[in-house]
Order: structure tokens, then sequence, then C-alpha cells
């Protein structure tokens, strides 16, 4: 007899990034947190503040990691809550192309605000 | 010419065993069953899987019969049953004199005993009564009825048998002196329907004087009602039996984490509504303690009570009528195509349906030899998975 | 013994009909347990009551419900444990499942899932007894057993019994029916340890690590909370998620 | 046959359904919805951030506004949310590589009182810086 539950050993992945980002994040909104209330001088009080701490190439680097954790984190998370919806397999590829799109777009309007923004 | 069609009203180890014969001898069985599989007596059970030791003195047919249908299973369910061995142990000088008595009756029997030395016993079982005198090691086991009984349906279905659970025979259809069906309701959607068959077999243990009287017979099966307590903890590794003659409270059967000690005896009039009588729980654990101290410490799990069919031969106190089975044919009493079988045991259920499948097809005049000793049966898992309610 | 009167609200429902609630009372001992009021009304009020049951002692599994919405073994739960002595108790049949009539379900896809790791019923025991009471050992010192020359190890029933209630309690089996569900997936981990194929144990692991597999379980434990048993299929999950993870890191790891 | 299957959408629901259920139940649907909340919050933060496009005026009065009291309790609520979903998602972490199963309802118990323990701490130095 066929099994029904026999499928492609492929599932662990979106677990266990989820658990990276996860930990990822847990470090990176730390350092997020720090940089941005403790390190800048007495916090980002106006825009000239904001732009000048961008400019930080560090800083930079940080917060760009921090929104693609975050972006992926998010995005697999609202995949496993869609995913209860008991969608049939070629909607759950749909599901995971679309998510992937959200999450890109995300990423992308990110880094386009982040370079107006210095620039 | 299409296979006669045979209903068989019980879906207990009887009910079960006999629509597999049946089912693999070509008929077309349906089994009518107003519950869940194994509801009934078959349910409720010790779980003991009998090496026939209990009876070997008393009552020879029995013992034969369990040791032979012991075996038989071991070949065909395999996977269904705890083989640990059971032993028989002497806790008072009046059990320990029936010790010889009791290794004749086994060597009568063609049932394995052996003398087990005390020391040895008490390692194997470390909560056994430290002050047992003599220990036999016979060929018990424990099974699970509920699971027996699926396989053996589940096997039946695989050879065209349709089980009906839920529906309840509400009359037996004659015409004239001969049963041609049963009507039942399914008591899922309310519906009731006839359903024709060239013979019925009355498969419903305790109840089959009620089954019969609905033909109009009747047949000599006194509801004998037993109580079993279950413990929250497993104590023992094989089944412990008292080594004396039967007697209530004399067993205690480990199963999983729990053991269950068992059991009493006393005639009731409604199998239907068994209410447990607090002295015999407390009866149990009394005697339990005589095989395993620690009884009392252990938290209670389950009490249960069921009634068992025992067959009425003559008049005699309950625990002395013979646990064997009978089969009746009631074209004798004057109905034609209907016939009851009753009494037995769990573990002799095979048994049972090959003599029932047997007095069928001659009634039907089918010339098919039974192979139930040989069939292996089919994981009880595939009952459910099939889908069919 | 005192007798108590029990009123018990208990699901009806027929296809085609509409849901609802019957009322009855029963008298019952107080040391009954919930089954023997079932069992009262079916035999005094209603015959048409359909629901499971078969051992009374918690080994078949078959009659696993919810009282008051908490899934039980009404054999083995005591009035004493349930009822808070004058509310109605409330019965339900199991979630997560098809509802056949009454308190009945479909145990179909239970038993697939059961299917699909091909394990049995019967392991090899402990050399010595599990104790579950603690002061016993104290009792009795259990020695190492020494086996007789014919026998060469004590066999045991599974402790699942098969009964769905972790199907009932947990969360995801509620949104998903595909999910392969905490019984499933605790019997492929018990399926796993039994087997010394590699071959057999690679095809369980991969059946695990699938779409429907432990990685859809999201660490509610109300499985292992609900389980009459002790089997713990929660615990038996996180098993083997790590089995599965370790594999992939020590395949990553060769090539 | 006919049975009571529940539509899609309300299946879907279920995993909210906490009634009589034991922590770790709970323990899941706080992760749920701390996290539904985050991911509205990650949207709205970029769209805030937007508004450093429009130049130093409109963002300088958002900095104002987000200054005032009342929208410095929503600060908490976000640093809660945060807290609940980054220590839980520890636990679930954890356990999900067989590690403090036994002990997941303590564990849960332990991260949710750190997680108390530092929003007081947190909230103390909004209010108070």
């Amino acid at each position: 007899m066929e099994n029904p539950f026999a499928q492609e050993p492929r599932a662990s992945s979106s677990w266990l990034w989820q658990v990276i980002t996860g930990v990822g994040l847990v470090l990176l909104l730390g350092l997020h947190f720090i940089a941005n209330h403790f390190i800048a001088k007495g916090g980002l009080r106006d825009f000239a503040d904001v732009v000048a701490y961008l400019r930080s190439p560090i800083i930079l680097v940080l917060e760009v990691l921090f929104l693609v954790v975050v972006a992926t984190h998010a995005m697999l998370g609202m995949r496993a809550l869609l995913l209860d919806f008991g969608l049939s397999e070629r909607a759950e590829r749909r599901l995971s192309q679309a998510l992937t799109a959200v999450g890109v777009l995300t990423v992308g309007y990110g880094l386009w605000l982040t370079w107006v923004i210095i620039h | 010419m299409s296979a006669p069609r045979v209903i068989v009203i019980g879906a207990g180890s009887t009910g079960a065993a006999t629509a597999h014969d049946l089912a693999l001898r070509g008929l077309r069985v349906t089994v009518i069953e107003r519950g869940e599989v194994a509801s009934g007596t078959t349910g409720r059970n010790h779980c003991l899987l009998h090496s026939g030791g209990r009876y070997c003195i008393t009552d020879q047919e029995s013992a034969i019969e369990c040791i032979d249908e012991n075996m038989n299973l071991r070949k065909i369910m395999p996977d269904l049953l705890e083989l640990n061995d059971g032993l028989f142990v002497a806790v008072t000088e009046a059990d320990l004199a029936f010790k010889e008595q009791f290794l004749e009756g086994c060597a009568a029997c063609h049932i394995p005993a052996r003398t087990i030395p005390v020391k040895h016993a008490l390692e194997m079982e470390p909560f056994l009564n430290p002050r047992t005198l003599a220990a036999v090691q016979v060929p018990d086991g424990v099974f699970e009825p509920f699971r027996f009984c699926l396989a053996f349906l589940a096997t039946a279905r695989l050879h065209g048998a349709v089980v009906r659970r839920y529906n309840v025979v509400s009359e037996i259809v004659c015409s004239g002196k001969s049963v041609t069906g049963v009507k039942v309701k399914d008591y899922r959607t309310g519906k009731i329907e006839t359903l024709g068959a060239d013979l019925v077999v009355n498969a419903s243990g305790p109840w089959a004087g009620d089954i019969a009287e609905m033909a109009g017979v009747k047949v000599p099966v006194q509801p004998t009602a037993g109580v079993m307590v279950t413990l929250d903890c497993r104590l023992n590794n094989m089944v412990l039996n008292r080594l004396n003659k039967p007697s209530d409270g004399d067993i205690v059967v480990p199963q999983r984490a729990t053991c269950t000690i068992g059991t009493t005896s006393w005639k009731v009039e409604d199998p239907d509504l068994i209410t447990i009588p607090p002295e015999h729980v407390a009866k149990m654990i009394d005697q339990g303690e005589q095989l395993l101290p620690v009884v009392r410490k252990i938290p209670m799990r389950a009490r249960m009570a069921v009634a068992r069919p025992l067959i009425v031969k003559n008049a005699a106190d309950e625990r002395n009528v013979s646990r064997t089975f009978e089969c009746f044919d009631h074209a004798y009493d004057g109905i034609d195509g209907f016939v009851t079988i009753s009494g037995g045991k769990t573990t002799t259920a095979r048994a049972m349906a090959q003599r029932v499948s047997d007095m069928v097809c001659n009634k039907l005049g089918i010339a098919a030899e039974c192979r139930t000793r040989e069939v292996p049966l089919a994981s009880y898992r595939l009952f459910y998975q099939g889908g069919q309610r | 013994m005192t007798l108590l009167d029990v009123t018990l609200q208990i699901f009806r429902y027929k296809p085609g009909e509409q849901p609802h609630y019957d009322t009855f009372t029963v008298q019952v001992e107080d040391t009954a347990h919930v089954i023997d009021a079932i069992d009262k009304v079916w035999a005094e009020h209603d015959h048409t009551l359909t629901f499971r049951r078969a051992c009374h002692h918690s080994s078949c599994g078959s009659c696993a419900l919810r009282i008051n919405g908490v899934e039980k073994l009404p054999c083995i739960a005591r009035f004493s444990e349930v009822w808070d002595g004058h509310s109605p108790l409330r019965l339900d049949p199991l979630r997560n499942f098809p509802i056949v009539s009454d308190l009945v379900v479909d145990v179909s896809g239970f038993f697939q899932r059961m299917s699909a790791s091909t394990m049995t019923i019967t392991r090899d025991a402990e050399s010595t007894l599990p104790l579950s009471v603690d002061d016993l050992a104290a009792v009795v010192q259990p020695k190492a057993v020494e086996l007789p020359d014919n026998l060469t190890r004590f066999n045991r029933f599974e402790n699942c019994i098969e009964c769905g209630i972790c199907m009932s309690a947990c969360p995801t089996m509620a949104v998903d029916n595909k999910f392969m569900g905490p019984a499933g997936l605790a019997a492929i981990y018990r399926a796993c340890q039994k087997t010394d194929d590699p071959n057999e144990k690679a095809h369980l692991l991969a059946l695990a690590n699938g779409e429907h597999g432990v990685w859809r379980c999201h660490s509610a434990f109300e499985c292992t909370e609900a389980c009459p048993q002790a089997v713990d299929p929660a615990g038996k999950i996180m098993a083997l998620r790590r089995e599965i993870t370790a594999n992939r890191f020590k395949k990553t790891r060769r090539s | 046959m006919a049975n009571l299957e529940y539509p899609k959408v309300r299946r879907a629901g279920r995993w909210f359904d906490v009634r009589r259920r034991k922590l770790g139940m709970w323990a899941y649907a706080l992760n749920r919805i701390t996290g539904i909340g985050l991911v509205v919050y990650l949207y709205l933060h970029l769209a805030v951030l937007s508004l450093l496009l429009r130049g130093p005026r409109s963002w300088d009065s958002f900095v104002s506004l987000a200054r005032a009291p009342y929208f410095l309790a929503l600060d908490v609520i976000l640093l809660a949310g945060i807290l609940i979903h980054g220590l839980n998602g520890l636990r679930v972490t954890l356990t999900g590589f067989d590690v403090g199963v036994k002990a997941q309802k303590a564990l849960f118990g332990v991260l949710m009182l750190v997680a108390v323990v530092a929003l007081g701490a947190a909230a103390l130095m909004i209010f108070g810086g």
C-alpha cells in the first residue's frame, strides 16, 4: 500500500532556519538596542543624528544584517502560521513563493530607504 | 451459484473468530454488533492467554482446549501476545499439598509444566510473597482481547466479510420454521433494515439467551458475573496463579505497566447492567495480597465487572460448571437455519469458531476445511484503517 | 460507600441531525469511574447512545473522550478526580476526528498514522520491573533477574494503547489534518529504536522529516500532558528532531 | 457518510483555543500572538522610517510625538512582545534539540520570570530616563 505520509525529507530546513535566525535576532536585537540608545550619544534625537548614525559603516552592516534576518524570521513565521489553513501542496508552494517575494521586497525597500537617507 | 450468506450476531471473540473462519471457507459473512467490537464480555477480560493450568484438575476438557489453542494463537497472532509464561505459586501448606496433583493434571492435559526452585522464582518475581513454598512454571501468556477481535475481523474483511457495528438485532426473521434473516436497527442513523441470510449464528455470549428467545428457542446459558481490579503498577513479569483449585482472586495478570487481579463469580439476570459489589473489590485486594504482599500499597487504576456465558449442564455451583463451550443446532428445537455458540473463553475462541463453522458448513452442504489454524492474521490496525466505520 | 447522583451532559449527534446535548441523571458509587455512569445511562435510559468501550481498564484505548473539555479515558477517570460534586459533567467526543455518531469518532486516520511506522505492539522488556510507585522501591529491592534457560528475555506490550487522546489534544492536529500526529511520530521513534537495520532507520527518519512530520509540532506539549499512558509523545518528537538534525550535520560534514 | 468536519478557516483559528489547556498551550498561543504583533510592528516601523524621506521636519515632529508618555507605553508593550517571543523562542529551540524537554514547564516559568523582571527594569528606564 502506498504510504500517504512518505515525502521528500526537506522539511527540517525551514525549522532550522527559523531557529538560526531566531538566535541571530536575539543577538542582533541586543546590538540594535545598544547601538540605538547607548552608543549614539544621547540617543537618536533628530534627523541629523539618524543620518550620522547610519553613515557609520559598522552600524550600517549591523542594521542591514538585522533587516535581512528579521525579514527571514518573520516570513518563516508567517509560513508556519498560514500552513494551518490546510493548504494543498500547490497552494503551499505558492505561499512559499509569495512569502519569499514579500521578504525580498521588504529587504529591498529597507535597503533603498537606507541608501536614500545616507545620501 | 453464489456463496451462501451467513449472519453472525456479536463481535466478541467468538463472533470475530467465527466470521474469520467462515470467510476463509468462502462464505459471505455479515457480522452484527450493537456496540464497539469487544464491548461486551470479551473486552472486560483478564487478558490471560490460558495455558490450561487453571483447569487441569477440575475441568480437563477445558484445559486441553486451552493448551491447544494457546499454541495455535502463538502461530497466527504472534505480535498480539506477551509471552512471559506463568507461575502457579503455593503460599500455604494446603496449596503445597495440591502440587503433585497439579503436575499430574498438567501431564494428563499435555501442558508443559516444571517446578522452579523457590529462590529462582523470587529472583524472577521480586514482589512475589517471600513465604512462597513452591512454584510451577506453565506457558501462560497475556493478550489484548480488543485487538484480538480486531485482528480476526480485519482478516475476515479481507476475505469479504462485512462488519456492522452499532447495529442491534431487533428481530429474527423466520419463514415458517426456518430463519431467513434478521431485522437490524443502525443506532448511528436510526435506519431499520432486514438482512437476508441462509443461516444465522448466535455468538452473543451471555446475551445468547435473549437472541435465542427472539427465534423462540432456549439455550442453557447462565450469565455469570465476575469482578476484576487493575492496579496502577506492574508487580510481576509472569502471570501469577494461586496453586490450588479455581477460587476467587486466584490470579494476577500483568499487562503493560499494570496488573489485574481476578476474579469473583455470581449469577446475574441482566448482563447489560452489572453493579460492582464493593466487597468483591476488597476481596480481590485481600486475595491478591497472598500472592504479592505489596498489592495493598498500590493505588487502584480501574475496576470492572462483566457477565461471562457459562453453559449450564446440570445444577451445580457456578465455579464448577464447565468452562468449555457448546454449539447448538436449533433445528433440534424445531427452528432451522439458526445455531448458537456459547460458553468457552477468549483463549479458545478459534476452536469455538471452528466447531460452529463446521456445523454451519455441514448444514449448508459446503465441503470446506477449516484453515484458521494455519492462516496468520492481518494487522488489527487494518480494521479501522480501511475507513469502513 | 456513598451513592452519588451524577448529571451527565452528553454530546449527541446523528448524521443529518443538529448536534445537541442530552442530560441524564444516574446514581453511581462514590468510587465509580466515569465509564460506569455512561454504561448506566446506556443500560437504564438510552440504548441508542453510541460510545466506544471494550476493556474498562486502560488497555484497549477505545473509550477515550473529553470530560469537561479535557481528554480522558473514562475507564480510569474517577468521579472524585473529574467532578466538582454538583454541576453537570459534560462529555464530548474527541476533537480533530470526524464524528460518526454521538461519542463515536472515526479513528481510521489515526490508525493509518500508526501503521505508517509498522511499529508492532510488543517489545522486549527491561530486566527489572518498572516501578511507578516511589515508595515501593524502599519496600522491596528488586534484584537483577536471572532468566530460566528457555527464556531469553521477557516481553511487553508497548505503553501506547492507541486511544487517540494525543491527537485530540494537539493544537497542530486541530488545524492541519495532514499532520502525522503525536502518536504516529512516537511510534516512528519506537520503531527506530527497535530496528538494527540502517535502511529501515533511514526510511523511518525520512518519514518523520516530511512536510507534515516533526517540524509541524509547535512545542505546546499538550499530547504529553494528556497521554494516559505516560508515552510522552512530545518528548519523542523532540528526540526525533535531534536525531534528524544530527544526521543532517553529519552528512554535511562528510560531503 | 456525513460527519462534523470544520471548514478550513474555522479550523485555522483553533490554535487560539486555550480553554482548559495546559501551560505549554498558553506558551504556544502567546508565541503566536506576539509573533503576529511583531510582524505588524516590523511594517509599522518601516512606515515610520519612511518619514525620514520627507526630510528633517516631519521626522523631528514624529520624534517629539514619540516622547509623549502614552507613546512610551506603546514601547513597553513592544518590549513585552519581544521579550515573550524571544525567550519563549529560546525554550522552543532548546526543546527542539531535545534539551530540557522534561523541564519544559519550569523552563517556561523561569523564562517568563526573566521577561517580567527585564520588562520592569526597562519600563523604569523608559519612563525614568
